[in-house]
Formats: structure tokens, sequence, C-alpha cells
């Protein structure tokens, strides 16, 4: 006869320098993915909607690419080969610790794909006639878009931006391909370890609610404030 | 082949590969710093390739690898060496190349004391789990073809997963190492519910994980442990690990050296069983 | 690079004997399938409940939908899935929790993915489906019920068709995701696409071979997946309704 | 027919409709008029339920509406309403458009519906139109197929929310000539329009709304003569006067 | 000032423009009308090179507008433009709406741009609204700001693409009552608009156009009284009746 599982949370207090330490790697792969993917994103989403081909269909491929393959195998790729090519291009020396790099230079530009989407959606969603009124005031394409389009769609998109971050963040869970101690990682360790793997999933699996529920109320919030503004 | 120790000598780094939670082989203590016998081991192994190499200071930077990345990340060099819970066998030595064993297990059974299991036969018809990637894996899904016991093999992601699987009554058994066996006990809630039983299934050899063909790289390393077998001061290490207690609990596996191991300490080779 | 390449260990008999590699991989490819496709209905039918309610004037049950869409969106995946295999079985009544966990390990990988995967993708199914909803003009909603119709009439003869069609595009990468998102299920032993190119890594010692072949997979998956989505688009579009949007 | 009695509407504080009272007899035609944001709308929703409202009563053909006794669906089968934007469901065919409700709310059958509706197509001449869908049409043809929808289910009233202004110039006027037959066939009627056209040739009574008002509420002749409020003089002054 | 001539413009095999030809002198006002889908909207926007067009020539103040040498941007900054819609940016308050091309494409200064806008504003009847967001202002007050907004580049003539069709129809006479001056004040205007009233009052001339061909390029009586095509007289009836 098996009993109930009996909890015991002692391991959690004495590990939580390390969990912190594990919540920084998250928060930074989110950042630095975040930041580079809406640039890198921008990039390919007006690579698409531009009218030379080349341009349009290399950022047609990309996006199609990354958004066909599992984010835990893009993340076993980067693992595996980012470090490789980055030894023979900048010259790395061998052996240097490249698994948050590669970490973060793989949802960057699987990011990317999807920040570049959210992007084409945003400018499509501007009005046709407000790239018009800008050229007849005598705006050029340039002049156009960043005083008048891109503003607006940033607008628009905020939102879906933030919360695709989120979503972002919640994916760092899965660096654990690479062995990094994200956020995740960190609870699952001290869990095998400590031999209190349900524990530290609930208590993970909560830590994440309370932050990705506190961030998605956040952005309701701010999408009620943009819309009355 | 490269040229690992020229590659050390001009970096003057050396990357080593090391496992997380494989106890008492190679694991983080809950400071996460690493140790383990495996790893003593290792370090044995670069102070020899420090002296070969005359070199002032060695830069050592340690990377934790799991049992489906390591052998990639020997192969495109993120790691140099790699000492934990690997088992040398022919496959492998296709793609990488070992050093000379340095712990040889038995294939074993845990189950919980008062199971009434005893060894493999009594599983007939059961769920059994076993770490996914494992020789016990295949011995176990072998055993299961050719004896039609009928069993369900559960193969978890890790040691960890594996034991949990046990511990919480979805498998009556868990094949593993021997030795890994008594480690997932030494972190058990209750370390005396369980037992490790069972007439080992097989025999396998733990070696350091280096690149193939790099053999002036491979007798440094080989030297090392074999000095440190043949002096003798391989029992202390021995003893530290599995005679006496150890983190993350303080729990004593009580484990004494085997007769393969005895025969191992005397005449240290590289040759994988099978 | 010194790697050995070697495409033919998917022609090799597996370690256990029986079958080989290729095999192996074809099992793990048709584990994603099942498991995706059944997970999928089980999104669908759970989204569209839980969609429509969150558009009700009723409070009470569009506050119980708004709580099940945070709840399922806010944990990762990968987490929800630790929490459906090891935690909810430790929290049913002992002997029953005890009777499922000596049943077959395959059954209880697979359900439990399934409705980690099914709840998981409903929650964001719901979205769609509230956002479909949402986005009709509000006057075809009073249209409906200035015929006499019902509110439950007015959902299922008016706002649901349209709302349906609106939502297959992005529908289609939800689809798209419950494929991706079944790689996770490795971690908990289930034997799908991704963790059988793991295993090959295990027994045969080459990786890239085996990550490309489960790359293409996906890519496969992938493509039939949108010609097949696009062709629902083509046979539910509206005539006279631009582009279908 | 329709009795409004001292009705009022508040969204938070804000006030859309104060004591709106008036009544419309059988084949009675009634046009509302007033700014933008006037209410009007809204007065004319809650006619069939479709706003609810927190104050005063509405009856129509004895039943009232804000009762939460009364069924509200039954209610509005019989009550035609015609949307600014059409609001023809974009999915069915026109025929199906027609049928949809004599169906499933009248309970009526196949035949029947089918009948009925293509009698109506014929009446807006709209009848080689019938397999198409809406987005097939042009904005004025939508607009009549909508009214006959709402005629297939013999409405013992119509209600009609600014059923022109969503058109073309070109096509207000094939709309018009709809309403103004129904009209002539002594249906009873409730439009919201600035047609003032319309208005002049058709209607027995003028309300006229400003915030949620009844300003004016007279026969067609005094109202377009000598309206008395002077809000009311300043509307048909800017209507009227291009 | 603008001549037209012989342009043709097609998508794919449909053909929006065929073989139109006119021309607009200095301060003269043309109205352009037609129904729905003609090419009116396609011809004027074809005039300040926002609409591409593949046979012909328009020039606009002796620039060729279809001439690949030709700095577009330069040329649609002498040229005024008001949309259907306004097309304000929504984002920018009213007086950086009027601030914005004068800073970034006629390389004027802050302050007299700023000048130049509050003069305008002014005269459009806005000065308070300097400060507010298109959102916040009426449709009549976005328009007006519109046309404020094309005024303060000191355009040498103004399109107007149904400046009024978007507008309720109290506010439509506050936009007409703008252009009517500016009209008066010698402005060359091109005006696409159903308002036959403005027309009347105010045009020189009426172009009336039918699946993108000109059918009429008269004077205005001459359109108003006896209109040759049968389609424009047809228009007219539908157009004028109600
Ligand atoms: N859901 C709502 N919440 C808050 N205010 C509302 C809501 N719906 C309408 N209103 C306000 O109620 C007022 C009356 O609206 P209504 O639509 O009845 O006006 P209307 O006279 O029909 O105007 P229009 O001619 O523009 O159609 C408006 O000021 C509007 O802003
Ligand atoms: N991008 C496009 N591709 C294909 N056809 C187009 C495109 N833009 C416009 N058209 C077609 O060109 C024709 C003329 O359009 P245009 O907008 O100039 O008409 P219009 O006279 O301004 O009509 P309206 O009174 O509705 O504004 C229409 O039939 C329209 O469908
Ligand atoms: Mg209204
Ligand atoms: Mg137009």
């Amino acid at each position: 006869m098996y009993e109930l599982y009996e909890f015991d949370w002692s391991s959690i207090p004495g590990a939580l320098p390390f969990l912190w330490q594990g919540m920084v790697v998250s928060l930074e792969i989110t950042f630095v993915a975040v930041v580079f993917g809406i640039v890198w994103g921008t990039a390919l989403a007006i690579m698409r909607l531009s009218s030379v081909t080349p341009l349009s269909w290399f950022a047609a491929g990309y996006v199609n690419l990354f958004r066909s393959v599992p984010l835990v195998m893009v993340l076993l790729w980067f693992f595996l080969i980012i470090p490789h090519l980055l030894e023979s291009l900048l010259g790395f020396p061998r052996g240097t610790d490249m698994r948050l790099g590669s970490a973060i230079a793989g949802f960057a530009l699987f990011e990317a794909a999807y920040y570049s989407e959210i992007i084409r959606a945003g400018i499509q969603s501007v009005p046709k006639g407000q790239m018009a009124a800008a050229n007849a005031l005598g705006m050029n394409y340039r002049q156009a878009m960043q005083r008048v389009v891109l503003p607006q769609a940033f607008r628009n998109m905020v939102p879906l931006l933030l919360t695709q971050g989120i979503i972002l963040f919640q994916d760092t869970s899965l660096v654990y391909v690479s062995a990094l101690a994200d956020f995740f990682g960190a609870a699952y360790k001290v869990g095998d370890r400590d031999g209190r793997l349900v524990e530290m999933l609930l208590f993970a699996g909560a830590v994440y609610f309370v932050i990705c529920f506190a961030a998605s109320q956040w952005v309701r919030h701010f999408q009620k404030k943009l819309k009355t503004a | 082949a490269e040229d690992t120790l020229k590659k050390i000598k001009e970096t003057g780094t050396i990357t080593l590969g090391h496992r997380e939670s494989s106890i008492p082989f190679s694991y983080y203590d809950d400071k996460q710093q690493v140790i383990g016998y495996s790893h003593e081991l290792m370090l044995k192994a670069v102070d020899a390739i420090k002296a070969e190499l005359k070199l002032a200071k060695l830069d050592i930077k340690l990377m934790p690898v799991t049992s489906s990345n390591r052998i990639t990340l020997i192969q495109n060099g993120s790691i140099d060496l790699e000492c934990g819970s690997t088992t040398n066998n022919t496959e492998r030595q296709k793609q990488v190349g070992f050093s000379t064993t340095m712990f040889i297990i038995g294939t074993r059974l845990m189950t919980k004391k008062d199971s009434g299991i005893k060894d493999f036969p009594d599983l007939a018809g059961k769920n059994v789990v076993t770490t996914a990637g494992t020789t016990s894996e295949r011995l176990l899904r072998k055993m299961n073809e050719d004896k039609k016991m009928g069993m369900s093999i559960i193969s978890a992601k890790d040691h960890g997963e594996s034991f949990l699987t046990l511990e919480t009554g979805r498998a009556v058994g868990f094949m593993m190492d021997d030795a890994l066996l008594y480690g997932e006990m030494a972190k058990a809630k209750r370390a005396g519910d369980w037992a490790v039983v069972g007439a080992p299934q097989s025999y396998e050899a733990y070696g350091c994980m280096m690149r193939k063909d790099d053999p002036a790289f491979k007798k440094v390393v080989d030297d090392a442990l074999t000095r440190a077998m043949t002096s003798g001061e391989v029992n202390k290490i021995y003893d530290k690990w599995f005679m006496q207690p150890i983190p993350p609990k303080g729990l004593n596996l009580d484990f004494p050296l085997s007769d393969a191991m005895k025969a191992l300490y005397k005449s240290p080779n590289d040759k994988a069983y099978e | 690079m010194g790697y050995n390449w070697n495409w033919g260990v998917f022609l090799q008999p597996s370690a256990t004997g029986g079958d080989t590699y290729l095999g192996w991989m074809f099992y793990g490819f048709k584990m994603t399938i099942a498991l995706s496709l059944s997970a999928w209905m089980l999104a669908l039918a759970t989204g569209a409940v839980v969609g429509v309610l969150r558009t009700v004037p009723n409070k009470g049950l569009s506050g119980i939908a708004r709580a099940y869409v945070e709840l399922f969106r806010n944990i990762p995946l990968l987490v929800q899935l630790f929490l459906w295999y090891f935690v909810l079985p430790e929290l049913l009544p002992t002997s029953l929790g005890n009777a499922y966990k000596q049943s077959n390990p395959l059954a209880q990988q697979f359900l439990a993915s399934m409705v980690c995967l099914g709840l998981f993708t409903s929650a964001r199914v719901a979205e769609q489906v509230r956002s479909g909803i949402n986005s009709l003009p509000p006057g075809q909603k009073n249209a409906g019920l200035a015929m006499g119709f019902t509110l439950p009439q007015t959902y299922r003869f008016v706002m649901l068709p349209m709302a349906v069609r609106l939502i297959v595009p992005p529908l289609t990468s939800e689809f798209l995701n419950i494929f991706k998102n079944s790689a996770v299920c490795s971690t908990i032993g289930l034997l799908e696409l991704a963790a059988q190119g793991r295993q090959l890594v295990d027994y045969t010692a080459q990786p890239y071979e085996s990550f490309i072949a489960v790359t293409l997979a996906y890519l496969i998956i992938n493509v039939v997946v949108m010609f097949s989505m696009r062709w629902v688009e083509e046979r539910v579009r509206v005539p006279g309704y631009l582009g279908g949007k | 027919m329709i009795s409004i009695d001292n009705v009022s509407k508040h969204y938070g504080s804000f006030q859309v409709l104060a004591d709106c009272t008036t009544q419309v007899s059988k084949g009675e035609v009634i046009v509302v008029c007033g700014p933008s944001g006037s209410g009007k709308s809204t007065l004319i929703k809650c006619v069939n339920g479709l706003e609810p409202f927190q104050k005063g009563e509405i009856t129509v053909n004895g039943v009232s509406v804000g009762d939460p006794k009364t069924n509200l669906s039954k209610l509005r089968s019989h009550v035609g309403m015609v949307f600014q934007n059409f609001e023809l469901f974009p999915h069915m065919s026109i025929i199906d458009n027609l049928r949809i409700a004599q169906l499933k709310v009248l309970g009526r059958g196949m035949d029947e519906a089918t009948e009925k509706g293509f009698k109506l197509l014929d009446r807006v001449g709209l009848r080689v139109q019938a397999e198409k869908y809406p987005g097939q049409l042009s904005g004025g043809q939508q607009q009549r197929v909508a009214i006959a929808r709402a005629l297939a289910m013999d409405p013992i009233c119509m209600l009609f929310d600014e059923p022109t202004s969503a058109l073309d110039p070109e096509m207000v006027n094939e709309v018009l000539d709809v309403m103004t037959e129904l009209a002539k066939e002594g249906m009873t009627m409730m439009c919201v329009t600035h047609e003032m056209g319309f208005a002049r040739r058709v209607a027995n009574r003028v309300i006229f709304m400003d915030q949620g008002r009844i300003v004016e509420d007279d026969s067609k002749d005094a109202f377009f003569e000598h309206a008395r409020s002077e809000r009311a003089q300043q509307f048909l002054a800017k209507i009227l006067h291009h």
C-alpha cells in the first residue's frame, strides 16, 4: 500500500540563490532575444513587404523555415553548430563556454521570425491612406515609414509584442537541452539532486504563473490605456 | 586527427565535461560545486597534463553535459575530456576515444524492500523503469523480447526521473548501473525503503571520453589514471565516495570494492566489456 | 571536423533487435502524428467552448472561462507536462492513483501528453475563437437576435460560422505549434519523433544524421499541415467576401 | 402598436435616453432624426429589446419589452429590423438568408420558407440573385435583401436604423423606393433617417431627438414648416441647405 | 496648370482609366463626379503620382508626372491633397500634423512652421484645438484640419477626393464652406464630390466619368441643364431626386 505523496518543501530555501541565478539567466535570454528579435524582425518585415523580390523571398524563406521547426530542435542545432561557427568566424578560442551565447542566439534568431510576422501585420494594419497622405505631403518612402507608418504600427503592436515576450520567457525553460541552468533548469536540478522533483516542479510552476500572469495583466492594462489615449 | 595537447598548450585552457547528477561519480553538491569519484580522477589527469606541458598555469573550464549531448560536444571540440559515468563500448569507439577504464559496474535492479521482488524473473508482467539511452535499457528490452516476460518498460529522461517513477509506484523496479542505483538511494526521502537486488545482467567499463585518434593526449590521461590505480592512491578515493558518507545528504553508499574492480586496479586497461 | 558521416545507419538493425533505426524514426513519426492530432481534437473542442463562454454576457461564465485561459497560458508547457504526468496522479485518492500508475505506461504517457498539449493549446484556441467572435461586426449579433433567434441560436447560425472562417489562418499556426510542441513530450519518456532522434544519438552516436532527419520530418509535417489548412480555407471561403478576410 | 413611456437609459453616468415618451399607432410611419449621438439608434433598439433600459416602459402590441418574463425572442420575431450596415449573414446565400429564421424560429417547412423567400425577392426585384452571396451584391441590393429578410417573418411593424446612410448616393433611391411602397401598403414603421425627402413624402410624424431627449414630436407638416425648438431649426438648416 | 493628356491605366486586364484628357487652368475649380468605381479617385491620384499610369502624360505646372526623372516628392509638396477619410496622423497633435511636413519636407524652421500652422488653424476656425489629437475631434473638424495641413505647404493647386462623404450630414457644410472660401480666393482645385449644390455654386466645370472614361467635360451650366450622355442624365436624376 502506497501512501499519499508526502510533500517536503525544505530544499527550497537553501536553493534560492541558485534558483535566482537561474532566473537571471532566463531574464537575460528573454531580454536580449526580445530586443534583438524586434530589431531583426522589423528588418525582416520591411524586407518581406518590399517590392524587391529577392529581399522579400529571403525574408519569407527565413520566417517559414524558423516557424517550421520546433524551438527545441533549433536550440539543439544552435548549441551544436554555433560554437563551431563562432570559432572559425571570430577566432574564439575553442572550448569557450558558449551555452548562454548560443542559447541567446538561437532564441533571438528564432523569435525574430515570429516578431517579423507581428510587425508585418502591424504595418499592414495602418490604413493605406496614411502612406498616401504622407506621400501627398511630399514625404519620401523612408520619411513616411519612419514618421507616419512605423510609429502607428508599433503602437498597435505593443501588446502583441509584449505578449510574445511573455511566451518567450516561458519558452526559456526549453534551454534544458543544453544543460544550461535557467530558472526551470535550476529548479529541476535542485529537485533531482535532493530527490524533491515534485515539490520543485510545483514551485517552478507557481513562480512562472505569478510572473507571467502579472505581466499579462500589465499588458492588458497598458492596452486599455493605449486605446483610450 | 586533432592535437589536443597542442591546443591546450596554446590556449592555456582545458575544458572538462562533467555530469550534474551522476552520484557518486560526477555531480553538484549543494553549493553547485562539481564533486565525485570520476571528477577527482579527471583532476588527476589534468594535473598530469599540466606537468606534461610544463605549464605554470592551466585554466580549467567546466561544462555540464547530458547523456545525449556529451558525444557531440567532444566531437565538435566544445570539451576536451569528459569523466563521468560514460560506458566505453565499441559503437561509441567509432566516434570518440576512451581512456583507461576507471570503474566497472554491474547492471542490477532497485526495488522497494517489501515488494517481494528479488530478481529479474520476478518482474514478469510488471512495469519496470530504466533511463533512456543507457545499456540497461537495451538489455531490459532484449530480455523482455527473448524471454517473453511481458514487462512494460518505461524509459525516463534521466536517473532522477527514473527513480521518481519507482518512488511514486509507477514501476516496481529500476534497472541501472549498480553504483548509480546506490547513488540514487543516497538522495531518496527514505533510503532505508530501497534495496539493490538481482544478478548483474552485464558488466560495463566506465572510461573518460576524449577525441578519437589523439594518441599523445590519450597517453597522458591513461598514464595518470594507471598511476593512480597501481599506486593505491585510488583506494582512498574509492573509500571516500563509496564507503563513507557523501553529500548531499551524508548517506553512506556502503558499496564495497567488487572482484572485477580489484582486478582492474591491479592491471588497468582500456578494454570495453561486451 | 573529424566526424564520420554514415547515412547507412538508418538501415542498420537496432540495438535491441527486430527493427531498423529507420523503423524507430517512423515509429516516432507516427507517435508525433497520433499525439498531435488527438491533442488537436481536444484543443479544438475545449477551446471552442471556452472561447464562446468568454464572449457571453453572463459575468460568471465568462469569468470562469477567463480564469481557465489565464491558468493554461501562464505556465510553461514543459512545467505543465511534468505536473500532469508526475504530480497529478499523486493527488488522486491512493487506491485510484495506484491503479492508474500500475496501468500500461505507454498509455499513461500518451494520456498525460495528450491532455497536457490539448489543454495548453485549447487556451490559445479559445483566445482565437474569442477574437474571431469579437471581430465580427457588432451588428451581426443584433441582426440575429432581431430575427427572433435566441442567443444560442444566434451563436450557432450567425456568429460561429463566420467566426470559424475568420480564424482559420490563425488556427493554422496553432495547429503547426501543436506538432512542434509535441517534441516537449519526450521529456516524460514518450517516444515521439524528437525522442527517437535522441535515442538514435544515444545508440548510434551519429548525432548529425539523426538531427537532420528529424528536422526534415518536421518540415514535411509543416508543409502538409499548411497545404491542408489552405485547402480548408479555400473550401470555407465565402463568395464575394474579400480574400476570405 | 408601439408605446414608449418615460424611458431612460444610461451607460454608467452618461445618460443616453432621458424620459422619452411617444406612441406609434398601427399603420403609422414615424421618422426619427437628430444629430449624431443623440440616441436615435439606442431608442429604436430599445423597442425590440436589443438594448436594455433602466427606467420606463415600452410595449409592442401590448407586450412589455422590459419585463423579464417576456419571451424576447418571440417578440422580436414579429418586429422586423433593418440596420445601417445591412447585416446580412455573409456565409449564406441570399435565399438562405431569407429562409434561415423562417425555418429555425417560426418552424416553417422548407418549401413554404423557400416560396415565401422567392416571393419577397421578387418584390424587391432581386429574384435572379437568389443563389448569390451577400458579398457579391451592391450595397443597395444588400439593403433590399435585408428588408425582404425582415418581411419574410411577417412582421407586425418594421424598425429602420439609417438604412441608407452606408450607401453610395446612387443607390439611396432604390432602397427608399422599397420603403415607400411598404409604407403605402400600410406597414407600421419607425425609421431613423436623415433623408428629409423621404420624410416629407412618406412620414406621418417626425420625431427630433437631441442629447437623449425627444425634443420635437410633430406631424410632418408642423415639423417642416415651423419646428419649435431652436436646435431642430438649426439642424434642419444644416441638413437641407446643401 | 494641370494638363491630363490621353491617360490610360489598368490593373492586369481591368481598365481603370481609358484615354482621359482634360485641362485645369490656374484659378479654375473642377468638380469630378460619376458612379462608384468609375475611376474618379484613380484619376485624381494620378495627378500627383500616387498612382502610376501606363499610357499618356500628365503635367502639373509644366512638370511631367509620369517621367521617371521627375522628383515626385518635390512635386507632391506643391500639390495639396485631401482624402475621404481625412488621413490625419493619429499619433500627432493637430499642430504637429500641420508642422511635420513643413519641417521635414520644406525644411522650414520650427518657429515659421508653428506660426504658419496657427494661422491656418485660425482660418479653419480650430485654433483652440491645436494641442488635441485627431481622435478627439469630430469628422468635420478633422477634415478642416486636413485642409489646413495641405494649405500649410503653400500648394499651387488642391486635389479633393470625396472630402465630405465620410461625414455626418450635419458636418458636411462646415467643410464645404471652407472649400468654397478657398475657391473664392482663387485656388486651383480639382474636387471629386457628389455634392451637387457645391458644384452649382462654386465649380467652373464639371467632369462626369463612367467606366474609366471622361464622358462629359462641360461648363457647370451646360452640365446641369443639358447633360449630353444618357448615363450622366440617369446619374443626375438618381442623385438629385431625393
Ligand atoms: N456601449 C456604449 N457604452 C457607452 N456609451 C455608448 C454605448 N453605445 C452608445 N453610446 C453612446 O450613446 C450615445 C447615443 O448613441 P446612439 O448610437 O444611439 O446615437 P445615434 O443618435 O444613433 O447617433 P448616430 O447618428 O451617430 O448613429 C452616443 O453618445 C454614444 O457615444
Ligand atoms: N489596386 C487595385 N487593383 C485592382 N483594381 C482596383 C484597384 N484599385 C482600384 N481598382 C478598381 O478600379 C476601379 C476604379 O476605382 P476608383 O477608386 O478610382 O473609383 P471611384 O470612381 O473613386 O469610386 P468611388 O466613388 O467608390 O470612390 C474600381 O472598379 C476599382 O475596383
Ligand atoms: Mg445610430
Ligand atoms: Mg473614390
